[in-house]
């Protein structure tokens, strides 16, 4: 009789590739990764970027001190009052000019509201990339305030253009006290029902915890940073490490998790939503009165040498790193986004991880692709 | 604490040619020529700069340069390390990828903006733009040929 | 097994055959009338459904949902359907032309024929067989094959990653809801749909069984929801994930059958919960006995008590986020199928002494 | 008992869940209650009085503007959007010659509202609209003459 035998050396499993991206739901944008898969389970993550490269520091170069704000809103559009800012501050530092009060507070408390923005755009993203649609919708109605508070003021929503160097483009809106005010309680009465609605949700959380776990020497070696670092319990908040604006005179605290997963991720952003509201509910009832631009010449030109100007998006660690040769335009920009550097930590967190995983681990980095591409 | 001093004088005993300046900067600068980079990198990880903050490819007309913003997480001390490379043809440096895992993707973007090629890299391959471009973007002079960015 | 059963269905082939003398023609022409009226309930139902769907969903999200087309935007999912069908069918180029197209019919086949078993009102049911239960269950599973053929034959890796994950979960819960089912299988003591409908006529399946029943009741929306493939189990489409799963590479038609067939799946589901632990088209505590005909009675309560289970697995869709493959699989191994095996034994046991009400 | 425990509890988070969506649902469905969807065409929208729509150049009722030809917002353009058209004419009462525009032409599709033209404008000549309804068909339509045809420099703006 003959004999089968099944000779398991024969049976073979191959790797296959995946090209996630550049469209693709989970990618938030033009973001191309090129997976190396055993099944489900990833093996290697490949970037690869430039989708929507425009070039930013290169235009820059052609561009006068003043043009370079407009340009950054374009990048991480998500917090593109916290990027004008940084170019407005990296500016003045060079200038030494001292910005009245009333700027820096009126700064402060956008920044606070786009950081706002920011995270609840990404609560709504999050929440669908897990499968969970309706959280968008519940964290744009949201967000819509806060747009409105924007654009009333700015004359825009999303890429405001309103720090100049030396102060603002407008002053605020006789509404803007009121309307914020209003938002601040509405928000803080939203996120608890937030929490039952996601966080609490047993899926949810055996969706997160103990998946893409990053540790505190990886993350720094990593070089992440914002969320993504405080998370692994990395302090990094600039916000606190060199305050800017009238971050010094306000009472915060950093937020950091020590678990480093993806549910101490999710967690430091919620939380930094609520802490953002108390920054803003200190600085909202006295902003000063001294004016909303400082004196600048018509043509700013900064003296010879480096500037670096760090602050905190809601992303993360955001450099404007601007070398003058003393010209009208700068000799070099750089901007360090804090997205690119954090997509080291998607490569080295997403191996070992199913699909799924990677997509939520994505989705806990919070990518903005243009903030990547630049 | 680090402070200026105490690093440039640590670093001085090390590597006996490297220039220090603060001129114009807010942080120490450190200009290391091409052979001792490498072994700099390493000891300032070992002095605690652990977090590298931002690497940029720079192009200072003559020569090609790489700026590292390095960070201590520990006290938030921050100094700049400067390297120059006059081989314009052939610039080579080699990787920082096995120091700062970071560096992997900030090389990647510096060889395709500047064509700055990092020894050791494990993905040297350009990143922003497509394989078959031609010419690195972000040196100065390097030409438009659409005319869309300088007008 | 004798059907002794009023059935309308049968009435009117024998009409055709007998009465009008017709013979063997007379049984076909009854037979096509009989497949063309649940054609038709097929498509009326799965845009209805679709419209449903999307109207929930809107008021879950805040929004108001399709309202232009036709009164409360009623006809919406009509000019949907009209865009599909002239929509050009494209698919990947080196398709397995074969196994790519007959993924969709077989959906329906399947889709088709577990609706004739389900017994809409009293006498309203195509194929009355004494087997209903197992009809279904058995029938219901042939609908992965579609899911795995359409994955493979696409020639899509996320198509084909869908597909994969599709044959793990409905083989997996297939399991669990046949379990669910054989609960009440043992309460009724019958396989046959009508008959179970019959049975509750004094209390329905839930209350009678009361705690195994309830416990069975909470195995089989979970599994059921599962075998439909909606969110939280909405693996094989995992829209952040595969992008649409496994038809992605379906065009026009092709995905809209894929899609008609998703909702009248759910429909299917739940007509089944609702005829086994909710007493079918029967009046809760028989409120509208001899207030006109039964027929017509049965057919308002069973679809507002669908209706009702829909909207559950709707509330459900919108609410919760989506499971991953392996907690997929360990909800069902380690949780769902061992409780429905202990549940069938002390179901058993309450059987066997009388406990049940 | 963790494992009854735990299957206990998952449900209630579920239910905690159902209970979050379900509360907007239900008033949904009797009044709209949290619907925040503005149906555009029939309801207006809402636009702000700051809102940059596009840039436009005030006239008064006799077709006069306040744009001197000076150039200032061309300088301050980051993107290249705005062109000016000028000419120096004989000013018959004077005797001078006068710059005056010909055309001022601003390229919308190039434009990103960044607000610095209208700051550089010595004469508040340009200023914005809250128009938002900027979609052409074609994108040469997006570049517009912002100066009337037969307008004249406003007397005494010069100064």
């Amino acid at each position: 009789m003959e004999q089968v035998t099944l000779n398991t050396a024969d049976l073979k499993s191959q790797e296959y590739f995946l090209n996630m991206g550049p469209q693709h739901p989970a990618t938030h944008g033009v973001l191309r990764l090129i997976l190396t898969l055993d099944g489900e389970v990833v093996k290697n993550i490949e970037p690869d970027l430039g989708y929507i490269h425009r070039s930013i520091e290169k235009q820059c170069e052609y561009e006068g001190y003043k043009q370079i704000i407009h340009l950054t809103d374009r990048m991480d559009y998500l917090s593109a009052h916290i990027n004008n800012e940084a170019v407005a501050l990296a500016i003045e530092q060079a200038l030494e000019i001292e910005v009245p009060e009333r700027v820096k507070v009126i700064r402060t408390i956008m920044g606070e509201l786009t950081r706002i923005a920011s995270h609840l755009l990404w609560w709504g993203v999050m929440g669908m990339d897990v499968g969970a649609l309706t959280t968008f919708m519940y964290a744009f109605r949201d967000r819509e305030m806060i747009n409105d508070i924007m654009e009333e003021t700015c004359g825009a929503r999303l890429t405001m253009s309103y720090s100049t160097p030396g102060g603002v483009m407008f002053d605020l809106h006789p509404n803007f006290q009121k309307r914020v005010k209003e938002f601040i309680p509405h928000l803080r009465k939203v996120i608890p029902k937030y929490d039952e609605l996601l966080t609490g949700n047993v899926i949810f959380q055996k969706r997160m915890k103990g998946v893409g776990y990053l540790s505190k020497e990886d993350a720094i070696s990593l070089g992440a940073s914002g969320p993504v670092a405080r998370g692994s319990g990395v302090h990094s908040d600039i916000r606190k490490i060199k305050p800017y604006s009238a971050l010094d005179k306000v009472d915060f605290k950093e937020i950091i998790y020590t678990e480093g997963d993806n549910l101490a991720r999710y967690k430091v952003r919620m939380d930094e939503m609520l802490e953002s509201l108390n920054i803003i509910e200190q600085l909202i009832d006295n902003i000063p009165d001294d004016g909303i631009q400082a004196k600048t010449k018509a043509l700013i030109k900064l003296p010879k040498g480096e500037f670096l100007q760090r602050v905190e998006t809601a992303r993360g660690d955001l450099g404007v790193y601007i070398v003058s040769d003393g010209k009208k335009n700068p000799y070099r920009v750089k901007f360090r986004s804090p997205g690119f550097s954090n997509l080291n930590a998607l490569i080295e967190m997403g191996k070992g991880h199913l699909i799924a995983d990677l997509v939520a681990i994505m989705s806990t980095l919070d990518f903005v692709v243009p903030d990547i591409d630049r | 604490m680090m402070n200026t001093e105490t690093i440039q004088n640590k670093l001085a005993g090390i590597f006996p040619e490297l220039q220090f300046s603060e001129e114009a900067s807010q942080f120490l600068n450190i200009i290391v020529s091409k052979d001792d980079y490498i072994k700099l990198a390493e000891t300032l990880k070992n002095e605690g700069f652990d977090y590298l903050f931002s690497m940029t490819g720079m192009d200072w007309g003559k020569e090609l340069g790489v700026t590292l913003h390095l960070e201590r997480t520990e006290d938030r001390f921050m100094i700049v390390v400067k390297v120059m490379l006059e081989d314009r043809e052939n610039p080579e440096l080699p990787t920082l990828e096995n120091i700062w895992k970071t560096a992997h993707l900030h090389e990647r973007e510096i060889y395709d903006l500047f064509g700055i090629n990092f020894k050791g890299h494990s993905v040297m391959k350009r990143l922003l733009l497509s394989e078959d471009w031609e010419g690195y973007p972000m040196r100065k002079d390097w030409m438009d040929p659409s005319k869309m960015i300088i007008r | 097994m004798i059907l002794t059963h009023i059935n309308y269905f049968a009435d009117l082939i024998n009409y055709f055959s007998n009465t009008l003398g017709w013979g063997f023609g007379g049984k076909i022409l009854g037979y096509v009338i009989i497949a063309l009226i649940y054609m038709t309930f097929f498509s009326v139902a799965g845009l209805l459904l679709v419209y449903l769907e999307r109207r929930v969903a809107a008021f879950f999200q805040l929004r108001l949902g399709p309202n232009r087309v036709g009164p409360w935007g009623l006809l919406q999912t009509i000019a949907d359907a009209l865009k599909l069908l002239t929509k050009e069918l494209f698919g990947t180029d080196r398709k397995d032309n074969l196994l790519y197209h007959s993924a969709y019919y077989i959906v329906i086949i399947a889709s088709l024929m577990a609706l004739s078993a389900i017994p809409f009102s009293k006498g309203l049911v195509a194929f009355d067989v004494n087997i209903g239960v197992f009809f279904i269950s058995a029938i219901s599973s042939v609908g992965v094959l579609s899911i795995l053929l359409g994955g493979w034959g696409s020639n899509n890796k996320y198509s084909m990653i869908g597909g994969m994950r599709s044959g793990l979960q409905m083989i997996s819960y297939e399991l669990s809801s046949g379990l669910a089912i054989l609960t009440i299988v043992l309460m009724a003591g019958t396989l046959s749909m009508t008959g179970i409908v019959e049975q509750q006529r004094d209390m329905i399946f839930l209350l009678k069984g009361h705690i195994p029943a309830l416990i069975a009741f909470i195995i089989f929306v979970i599994a059921g929801t599962a075998e439909s493939n909606r969110t939280p189990f909405d693996l094989p489409e995992g829209e952040a994930e595969l992008g649409a799963g496994y038809h992605t590479e379906y065009s026009g038609m092709g995905f809209a059958w894929f899609f008609l067939a998703e909702f009248i799946n759910m429909f299917i589901i739940s007509a089944v919960g609702v005829t086994l632990f909710f007493g079918g088209w029967l009046a809760p505590f028989g409120i509208t006995d001899g207030l006109g005909p039964e027929w017509a009675w049965g057919l308002f309560w069973f679809f507002l008590k669908v209706f009702l289970m829909i909207f559950l697995l709707m509330w459900f869709r919108w609410t919760f986020p989506r499971l991953r493959i392996d907690q997929l699989l360990t909800l069902e191994w380690k949780y769902l199928l061992p409780i429905g095996l202990l549940n069938i034994i002390i179901m058993a046991v309450f059987v066997y002494f009388g406990l049940i009400l | 008992m963790s494992y009854i425990g735990d299957i206990i509890g998952g449900i209630k988070t579920l239910l905690n869940g159902m209970k979050v969506t379900g509360a907007y649902f239900f008033p949904n469905i009797i009044n709209r209650k949290y619907v925040i969807t503005r149906q555009y065409p029939d309801e207006p929208a809402i636009v702000f009085e700051r809102f940059k729509g596009e840039v436009v150049m005030w006239h008064n009722e006799n077709n006069e503007h306040r744009c001197t030809g000076c150039q200032a917002c061309e300088i301050a353009c980051p993107n290249g959007s705005i062109e000016i058209i000028w000419d120096r004419v004989l000013n018959p009462e004077t005797g001078k010659k006068v710059k005056q525009i010909d055309q001022h032409i601003y390229h919308l599709g190039m434009c990103t509202m960044c607000n610095l033209c209208i700051q550089a404008c010595p004469t508040n000549a340009i200023m914005w609209s809250t128009n938002f309804h900027n979609s052409t068909y074609d994108r040469s339509q997006l570049t517009k003459v912002l100066n009337r045809p037969g307008s004249k420099l406003m007397a005494g703006v010069e100064e």
